[in-house]
């Protein structure tokens, strides 16, 4: 979320745009839906709308502090519909307490026009083991924090969060003490859902005042039934070769189990039991399963000390053009890979995942411009796990040409650099994406476009000949040279 | 080659008798059927074998401290000793027979290349 | 004169010489290519992976050299290796084999070919086997043709006893050192026949590199002064050698000082001191020769022989002298145990019990070298009587002599030694191996010359038809040469037997270790010998008719097949597994690995501490270092006998003894192998006894190996098992838990094929053991903690626990942990009461 | 006259005192069995709330608070006021009360002459207690009260944690030998004519007689025995144990010991307390530096025979500021540089001038390997100082060796004048003319 300075600067100073923003709108209900994950936490939060006057068609959304920085992944749609709407950062007030954000409506809304406008977020490191060991036999459980009233610049006449886990067990909630515009019970439990609310009549909450008298922390802890990962560092390099037709991506992980360290000692005997009466504990990871791209050959799969044998592939043939994007999206090679030794918590294990696509399914020539497309996928997801750095780096063929890319979503920084690789003789052009806290929404693809002149296409096979013919007229050079110098030594 | 001496050595300790005859044969055969460049050989081996005999009394009176040093030192005298006398041999005309292959401008460049690795090696370990 | 079979006539000379040559280099490049190919069924059936131990060192080291540049390796001091003694590696290595990985990775990377340096490692054994074909060739043509060179770089480049060194991973010295070696022989031959100094110096160069290379320099060092003094005795002085060998020596020796891990030892070890002597004697004799070109041979006799004696004398004596003074190093253990196979086990148990130090078994000799150890003693004899040196003149017609040369001298000397030492070491076999490729050549090509040549004899040359292709194609041939001859066929079928061939094997070797035994006169003799067996005058060796020809033809063509079959079987078999991983047969046949090895190393690596010092036997100390990047006590470099007699002894005590050790090395995790529940027979429960047995050699009154047997003297895991052994730290490592696997059921060890109590009577109070051995169920721990086990258990690694936070010994402070009351203690003073 | 200043002091101490924290927290839990009415306590309890110490009560059979939560402590000390509590609430167990201590929190220990829990965990730090039911009563000096209601006299302390110029403590409770524990230290030692015997009323030598032949132990008397003593754990972690809970009662913090001399007992209660809980006698290891002489920069390795400057930083807590301050008050610190065994022992001195910095200067032997810095401070009463920092010690490079000695120059020379004579003999001959040496041999050979 980069900062947009005009803008900032523009809403920081005018005070008046809030003003206006409070009137324009109000909700007449607010619901927050917390689906409590491991390292990923989805947030859908429904506004149900009511303007207050005609023509009105900015809405406001806005977040707290530590909701902000939780948050790596944020889309509005409206209720119902696939199309994501447009918005824009609003600005902070002076004091850091708000972030908000302007949403652009597809058409203003009359006066008591109403829209269910939802908002979907991931939020990344908001959970921490608790208690932090835990043995190889117990469960682990988690514990998340949130806000108890979600802001927003607007009245609201209602508003509920609820807090779901997927394992019935929520060992334990905050009971929010003293909540005003509270009715009945502040906080419900039933099965794995705690209801924080119905709250009633609260005032525009997204400023520091409300936040000082209002607004309280909650804590659920609750069990989570699978391993909490975590890919420290992702570093992708994808390499085109317009010789082979081939498409070699590489990825290096390095991947770490966030949930509870392992109290005590692992004992393979446990595991071993626990594996074969299949009750493997939560927070161990014996094996991932991955999907890769269809079509894929040699994949291979290794660490610092060499291949890892245990691992599992069944590819899927490449998809035939044409296929519609729901078809391609089941269409994919598994690989079921298996680390050396059982991911234990807090253990770390690094390893190299590549393998050859087909140039075709991944490229192609558009013939007018004459230059080439390219798309590269982010990431490869592992199951439940955020990626905290991702660093993709697009090589493409030696002597490739104006190069323009579109990355799905904005990244940190893009740098251009050349990259020397076999038989190269001036270096190939490579791109390099950083990215953060990369979540399953991050699944997008880059796409790159460049020209290739035919000579650069034939500068290897030329260097390759010339090299040899160097070489033998080297040889030849040197039988002439040594016999000239034995006829000086003659005479 | 300081051959006189140590030879008369041999010849005083095997038969006296036969000693200053032999000898002074010897030294007359040397002095008249050497052809001159072989002289060139002998005064260059005989100064090589001075140097290394004095490297080699300083060794063993004063101090071998640095050894590495009276190695290369003396190694380098050996060596350069040993080459100079092959070279001697193979330019030698008497011994034509047994170096068919081996010219003597051939022979030098040997000479020449072995003198120069043996250096090489010496002032590598000189230091 | 009548011919067997026609030969076009209307071929000119220069087009035969042509297309010869061009066969002969098309045949090269293939025999290359059958080299390299057969060595890289390591990385088909598994990957392209570093074997064994010792070449994870050198894997590790080359690293170093390729990312920090030669100097940081040169200076490179380790402080991983051998805790917290460190190493300083620069100093105590052979670096030609990192130097030479070291250069090809950074030419490659010059020509832009960014080649993983894993991968140049890995393939380098098998490039310089493809080097090797190549320079025994070149030796072999000098020893007798081109033709007979094909076949022994053919023999050579497939041949186990080589493969068993350089297959591709093997990343040892000795995959670069046979390379030096033949050729700094082929160099040494060939300056030797021409008397150039050229070859001398390029001989000396070479040595330098293999000093720079491999250990077994030694061999060359006293390989080529023996020869030149057996030149000498057998009266074949001659200014040549004076130029070969002075040349070599004098470059050759300053060159092999400039190793910092040789340093002095060419002038202060007794190893170098016969190069040294032979030298003087050769300055001696050619200023003899000096003389004798100026005087009468009258004196010149007795100069000589008073000049021999002199300088004998002398050098015998100064020898003597120095090495009293000390100034010279006596002869080292290592090799007096090649003279007395039982001295390593007796004083140096370090040394023994690496496995390829063992003395060789006869079997081993026909699977490394199949048929071509019946065919080394015909080549042996072939060369006694020389081989024919074939001249073309330019007119055409060929003139042979058939006469002793220097380098068959030298070959046969080579012969005689390398067969003595193969047989008392195992790693020796490697010396071995070429001369025998080369003998065995010479043997099959004379062979096919006779029988090939299509003239027939006049009449009256049957005799020495069937002598010659006698002496030719069996090893009998050195017993029954003299004694009249035996037809063709019959002796072809002999070759054919190995069982024959074997038994005139024995014989023959008896023969040359005579001869070795007393050198002097027995090559005076053997040569006197070959002169009375080969009378000057001789008729051209021929054969009557095609039939014979073509039994012996198909029969050698077979034999050949058969050791081509040989060798690709046990070279796939045995020699290609990187003991690394274990690779095993599923049910359905399908190839299983088992990876324990590095699924331990890989966790040690990613989840302990930087610092944390691993303690194992020193077998795995290379492994661990370059696979686990973690600090070990002890590695396979074993230069430091007290510190693993240490290991030894925290290994084979009871705890309260082993953790004071544990604690003062700073020791963090214990890792052992256990091969018990899938049967790995290379675990350290069998390598217990040389632990205790080197531990004992330091602490004779602490450790005692009988203790670790049972009253009858047998070893034993089982219910029988000695107290000695039930509480030593490797034990209880060993079978911690391990009968819970068994879910009560019979604990069997499969490796031992020992059944191990499983329940049984639970201690007293007082926590002795009662007379009959304890169940497994009452292994518990004061100073360790289970860390990891590997899949298959392999690779067990053991956390050492803390100082206890209230300073009480371990043992109860683990009780205390589990609940057990501790009996009331009393007062450290007491007084008597007064009574009033 | 005396009992004022007494006072006084008292008074001042408390007044001192009375911002102090400690320095690993405040919040203390005070585990109070029912039988003892906290209002017995006042004076103590109101000290350590002067001191700035937030007190939570719990009895023995409360689940809540919970001395320890998910495995972390929820008090940073514990005071275990439950002399003869039989049964504990689940999170009170001997194994759950030495994990606190590994963690850091502080315990204080009251032991009665009943057997229980807390008397059976007493071994584990090597307390070596009397059979249960056997106090420890004493008939000197004169008193009107009953022989186990004792005056001690603190001039015996030998180690400084608790001042020993208090006017003398009443005490009732049991004495305790010490086992040879280097971590166990007495605070306050029994009097010499003391002794621990099963009746409380005097019946002359035969008590003592059969308190001697009672279990065949002998007679648990003298000053070996102790009734308040110290333990520090490894970790640092300190527990307190005192023989009787009356100890810390306003009853004998108000009785006199003489005539209008009021006892040392409520003063001795808030040093013993502070001592616990690490208000004082904590030091704690700021910063070590090493490196080589003219040099500043920390290296990770040094050469052979190097000199070297190891440098540390000290400091101590200080209760009055609640905060850490340099302190440069030991003496007899000690610098370790060992492989295996200490190849370097020397003293590490204060550096005058730079508080709380002590440094030296030393020769690093010559002899390669892994060394360690270590400095290992281990005093009674004081926090344990233990600090080691591995460095590698390397041989000199190959271009650190002295080179081109002048005792080799007849070496230098004969080597150099060799090879020069080879390139004049080499001018020499080429320069020789080659058709003279063709016709000598043409010459020869015919």
């Amino acid at each position: 979320m980069k900062l947009w300075p005009p803008l900032a600067v523009l809403c920081s100073l005018l005070a008046v745009d809030l003003v206006w923003a409070a009137h324009s709108f109000e909700n007449t209900a607010i619901v927050r839906t917390v689906e409590l994950g491991g390292s990923l936490v989805h947030v859908t939060t429904t506004y149900a709308i009511k303007s207050l006057e005609a023509g009105s068609s900015r809405y406001t959304i806005a977040l707290g502090r530590d909701e902000h920085q939780k948050t790596s992944w944020l889309e509005v749609r409206l209720k119902g519909q696939q199309a994501a709407l447009p918005f824009e950062r609003h600005g902070t007030h002076l004091d850091n307490e708000v972030y908000l954000y302007d949403v652009t409506l597809p058409k203003a809304l009359a006066t008591n026009g109403t829209a269910n406008i939802v908002v979907e977020t991931v939020q990344t490191h908001a959970t921490y083991p608790w208690p932090q060991e835990a043995a190889q036999s117990e469960d682990q459980a988690l514990k998340y924090e949130s806000d108890l009233f979600v802001l927003s610049p607007y009245e609201t006449s209602v508003q509920r969060t609820k807090l779901r886990s997927s394992t019935p067990s929520i060992l334990s909630f905050t009971q929010p003490e003293e909540v005003s515009f509270a009715t009945e019970n502040p906080a419900t439990k039933s099965g794995t859902t705690v209801t924080y609310g119905p709250y009633y009549n609260i005032p525009a909450s997204a400023s520091s005042d409300f936040i000082a008298a209002h607004q309280q922390h909650v804590t659920v802890q609750y069990n989570h039934g699978f391993p909490v990962l975590e890919v420290t560092k992702l570093k992708r390099a994808a390499e085109v070769s317009h010789w082979g037709a081939n498409l070699n991506i590489q990825d290096e992980i390095i991947l770490h189990n966030a949930g509870p360290r392992l109290k005590g000692h692992f004992s393979r005997l446990q595991h071993q039991t626990q594996s074969y009466y299949n009750r493997p504990a939560p927070h161990v990871l014996s094996w991932a399963t991955l999907l890769l791209p269809a079509g894929i050959s040699n994949v291979y799969y290794y660490d610092l000390i060499g291949n890892v044998s245990t691992s599992r592939l069944r590819t899927a043939p490449s998809p035939p053009k044409g296929l519609s994007q729901a078809a391609l999206n089941n269409h994919f090679s598994t690989l079921e890979i298996r680390p050396r030794y059982p991911l234990m918590g807090g253990w770390n294990y690094s390893f190299t995942l590549g393998w050859d696509a087909p140039l075709g399914d991944s490229a192609v020539w558009d013939a007018k411009t004459g230059k080439y497309i390219l798309g590269v996928p982010v990431m490869t997801l592992i199951p439940g796990a955020v990626v905290d750095e991702a660093e993709v780096k697009i090589v493409l063929p030696e002597g490739a040409s104006d190069i323009e890319f579109f990355a799905p979503f904005p990244a940190l920084s893009n740098t251009l650099s050349t990259h020397i690789s076999y038989l190269d003789t001036t270096g190939r052009p490579a791109v390099t994406f950083e990215y953060k806290d990369l979540t399953d929404k991050h699944t997008g693809t880059i796409y790159i476009t460049y020209k290739v002149p035919f000579l650069a296409h034939l500068k290897k096979p030329i260097a390759v000949g010339m090299a040899f013919f160097a070489l033998f007229s080297l040889a030849m050079g040197w039988r002439r040279v040594d016999t000239r110098i034995h006829t000086k030594q003659k005479l | 080659m300081a051959g006189p001496k140590t030879s008369t050595a041999a010849t005083s300790k095997s038969s006296p008798a036969a000693s200053p005859s032999a000898v002074q044969s010897l030294w007359q055969a040397y002095t008249d059927t050497t052809p001159s460049r072989l002289k060139l050989i002998d005064a260059f081996l005989v100064f090589l074998m001075l140097s290394g005999v004095m490297q080699f009394v300083y060794c063993i009176l004063v101090t071998n401290f640095p050894f590495n040093a009276f190695l290369a030192g003396f190694g380098s005298c050996v060596g350069q000793f040993v080459l100079t006398a092959s070279l001697r041999m193979q330019v030698n005309p008497e011994n034509k027979v047994e170096f068919k292959e081996v010219s003597p401008e051939r022979a030098f460049a040997d000479f020449a290349l072995g003198s120069i690795v043996l250096h090489f090696f010496v002032f590598n370990f000189l230091g | 004169m009548t011919a067997a079979y026609s030969l076009p006539q209307d071929i000119s000379p220069s087009f035969i010489t042509n297309t010869a040559s061009l066969l002969r280099i098309v045949a090269l490049a293939l025999i290359s290519a059958a080299a390299i190919a057969s060595r890289l069924f390591a990385v088909i059936n598994f990957e392209s992976i570093i074997h064994e131990f010792d070449p994870w060192f050198n894997y590790r080291a080359t690293r170093v050299l390729a990312s920090n540049g030669f100097y940081e390796f040169w200076n490179w001091f380790d402080p991983t290796a051998w805790y917290p003694l460190g190493r300083v590696v620069g100093g105590t290595i052979y670096p030609g084999l990192m130097a030479t990985s070291g250069i090809i990775y950074n030419a490659l990377h010059a020509l832009n070919l960014p080649v993983d340096i894993r991968n140049v490692c890995v393939l380098l054994a098998p490039g310089f086997s493809a080097l090797t074909a190549f320079s025994t060739y070149l030796l072999t043509k000098e020893m007798k043709s081109p033709s007979a060179g094909l076949l022994a770089a053919a023999f050579i480049g497939i041949v186990p006893g080589y493969i068993s060194r350089s297959v591709a991973g093997s990343y040892d010295n000795e995959a670069i050192a046979i390379f030096i070696l033949m050729f700094t022989f082929y160099a040494w031959i060939k300056a030797l026949k021409l008397g150039s100094g050229f070859w001398g110096a390029v001989a000396a160069l070479f040595y330098g590199y293999m000093v720079a290379a491999w250990g077994g320099y030694a061999f060359i060092t006293n390989m080529i002064p023996l020869h030149a003094f057996v030149l000498i005795l057998m009266g074949r002085y001659s200014s040549r050698l004076y130029v070969a060998y002075s040349s070599w020596y004098a470059i050759g020796t300053l060159a092999s000082m400039q190793v910092p891990f040789v340093g002095f030892q060419p002038v202060r070890t007794s190893e170098h001191m016969a190069a040294l002597g032979i030298f003087g004697l050769l300055q001696l004799l050619s200023f003899a020769s000096l003389i004798r070109s100026h005087v009468s041979s009258s004196h010149f006799q007795t100069i000589l022989f008073v000049s021999v004696l002199a300088l004998t004398a002398v050098g015998v004596g100064g020898m003597g002298v120095l090495t009293w003074k000390g100034w010279i190093a006596p002869w080292t253990g290592r090799f007096y145990s090649l003279w007395d196979t039982g001295y390593a086990k007796k004083y140096i148990p370090i040394i023994a019990s690496v496995s390829e130090h063992q003395p060789t078994a006869w079997p081993s000799f026909f699977m490394d070298l199949h048929f071509l150890i019946f065919l080394f003693p015909a080549g042996v004899i072939l060369l006694f009587r020389g081989t024919p040196t074939t001249t073309v003149l330019p007119s055409g017609q060929i003139t042979t002599e058939t006469k002793i040369r220097d380098e068959h001298v030298f070959v046969i000397v080579y012969a005689v030694m390398a067969s003595y030492f193969a047989g008392v070491m195992v790693r020796l076999m490697l010396t071995l191996t070429p001369v025998v490729c080369v003998c065995a050549a010479v043997g099959v090509s004379e062979l096919l010359d006779v029988y090939l040549d299509p003239s027939e004899p006049e009449v009256g040359g049957e005799g020495k038809d069937g002598e010659e292709s006698d002496a030719a194609s069996t090893g009998s041939g050195g017993v029954t040469a003299t004694s009249g001859a035996p037809s063709a066929t019959a002796t072809a079928t002999g070759v054919a037997s190995p069982s024959l061939g074997k038994k005139s094997a024995k014989k023959e070797k008896a023969a040359a270790a005579a001869a070795a035994a007393n050198s002097s006169t027995g090559i005076v003799a053997l040569d006197s010998l070959v002169s009375t067996l080969h009378p000057p005058t001789r008729t051209k060796p021929g054969i009557w008719g095609l039939d014979t020809r073509l039994t012996i033809l198909l029969n050698t063509t077979a034999l050949l097949l058969f050791f081509v079959l040989h060798c690709t079987y046990v070279t796939s078999s045995a020699y290609s597994s990187p003991s690394v991983v274990l690779a095993s047969q599923n049910p359905d046949g399908s190839q299983h690995i088992i990876d324990d090895f590095r699924e331990a190393y890989y966790w040690l690596r990613m989840n302990t501490g930087e610092g944390d010092v691993v303690m194992s036997w020193w077998d795995y100390g290379y492994q661990i270092a370059g696979m686990a990047d973690r600090p070990t006590l002890v590695d396979n470099n074993t230069w430091n006998n007290t510190h693993i007699a240490t290991v030894g002894k925290a290994m084979s005590s009871p705890e309260e003894i082993a953790y004071p050790i544990l604690r003062k090395h700073d020791v963090s995790y214990v890792l052992i192998i256990f091969g018990g529940l899938i049967g790995y027979s290379g675990d350290d429960i069998n390598k217990f006894l040389w632990m205790v047995r080197i531990a004992q050699g330091v602490w004779p009154d602490e450790i005692q190996e009988p203790n670790y047997f049972t009253p009858q003297g047998e070893y034993k895991v089982d219910a029988g098992a000695s107290k000695a052994m039930r509480e030593s730290l490797m034990y209880k490592m060993s079978y911690y838990r391990f009968h819970e696997l068994f879910g009560g059921g019979q604990v069997m060890d499969r490796v031992r094929g020992q059944q191990l109590p499983s329940v049984g009577p639970t201690l007293d109070v007082l926590g002795t053991f009662p007379s009959f051995s304890p169940p497994l169920t009452l292994l518990t721990f004061g100073c360790v903690d289970e860390a990891f086990t590997s899949e298959n258990w392999i690779v067990r690694i053991y956390e050492v626990k803390k100082e206890d936070l209230l300073g009480r010994d371990l043992k109860s402070a683990s009780g205390f942990a589990e609940g057990k009351k501790r009996k009331r203690s009393k007062p450290v003073s007491r007084r008597r009461a007064v009574v009033a | 006259m005396v009992s004022i200043c007494s006072l006084l002091v008292s008074l001042l101490s408390l007044a001192l005192l009375s911002l102090a924290k400690s320095s690993t927290g405040d919040s203390v839990l005070v585990v109070l069995e029912p039988t003892l009415d906290q209002a017995n306590f006042s004076v103590f309890f109101d000290g350590l709330k002067k001191k700035g110490y937030e007190l939570t009560f719990r009895a023995p059979k409360d689940v809540s608070p919970a001395i320890i939560q998910d495995d972390i402590p929820s008090f940073s000390h514990v005071i275990l006021f439950a002399p003869e509590t039989k049964a504990y609430a689940g999170d009170i167990t001997p194994q759950s009360l030495v994990t606190l201590l590994s963690k850091n929190t502080n315990v204080l220990f009251v032991l009665s002459s009943k057997q229980t829990p807390v008397s059976s965990l007493a071994p584990e730090f090597s307390l070596i207690l009397p059979p249960p039911g056997t106090p420890l009563i004493s008939h000197f000096p004169e008193r009107d009260t009953p022989p186990s209601v004792i005056p001690i006299p603190t001039t015996t302390n030998t180690i400084p944690v608790t001042s020993s110029n208090l006017s003398p403590i009443w005490y009732s409770g049991v004495s305790f030998a010490l086992g040879n524990n280097p971590l166990l230290f007495p605070i306050l030692r029994a009097p010499p004519e003391s002794f621990a015997a099963d009746s409380t009323e005097d019946t002359g030598a035969d008590a003592v007689v059969d308190a001697a032949e009672k279990s065949g132990e002998g007679l648990w008397a003298g000053s070996s025995m102790s009734v308040v003593a110290g333990f520090q754990t490894r970790e640092g972690g300190r527990a307190a144990w005192v023989g009787g809970v009356e100890v810390f009662g306003d009853e004998f913090a108000n009785k006199e010991v003489a005539a209008g001399v009021k006892s040392g007992n409520a003063q001795f209660a808030q040093e013993l307390a502070s001592w616990a809980f690490q208000e004082s006698f904590a030091l704690r290891v700021d910063s070590i530096d090493h490196h080589r002489v003219n040099d500043t920069t920390v290296r990770e390795h040094y050469t052979t025979n190097d000199q070297v400057v190891y440098t540390t930083h000290i400091s101590k807590f200080n209760a009055e500021t609640n905060a850490w301050e340099p302190f440069s008050g030991i003496t007899d610190l000690q610098l370790e540089f060992t492989m295996l065994d200490p190849h370097v022992r020397t003293a590490l001195p204060p550096v005058p001038g730079s508080p709380g910095e002590y440094s030296v200067t030393f020769r690093v032997p010559d002899r390669h390997g892994v060394f360690k810095f270590v400095v290992d401070y281990k005093r009674k009463g004081w926090t344990h100082i233990h600090s080691s920092t591995t460095v590698p010690v390397v041989p000199p490079r190959h271009d650190e060796y002295p080179r081109f000695l002048s005792a080799a120059w007849p070496y230098y020379v004969g080597a150099i004048s060799t090879s020069v004579a080879f390139w004049v003999f080499a001018v020499l001959w080429l320069a020789g003319d080659d058709k003279s040496l063709y016709k000598k041999k043409g010459g020869k050979t015919q």
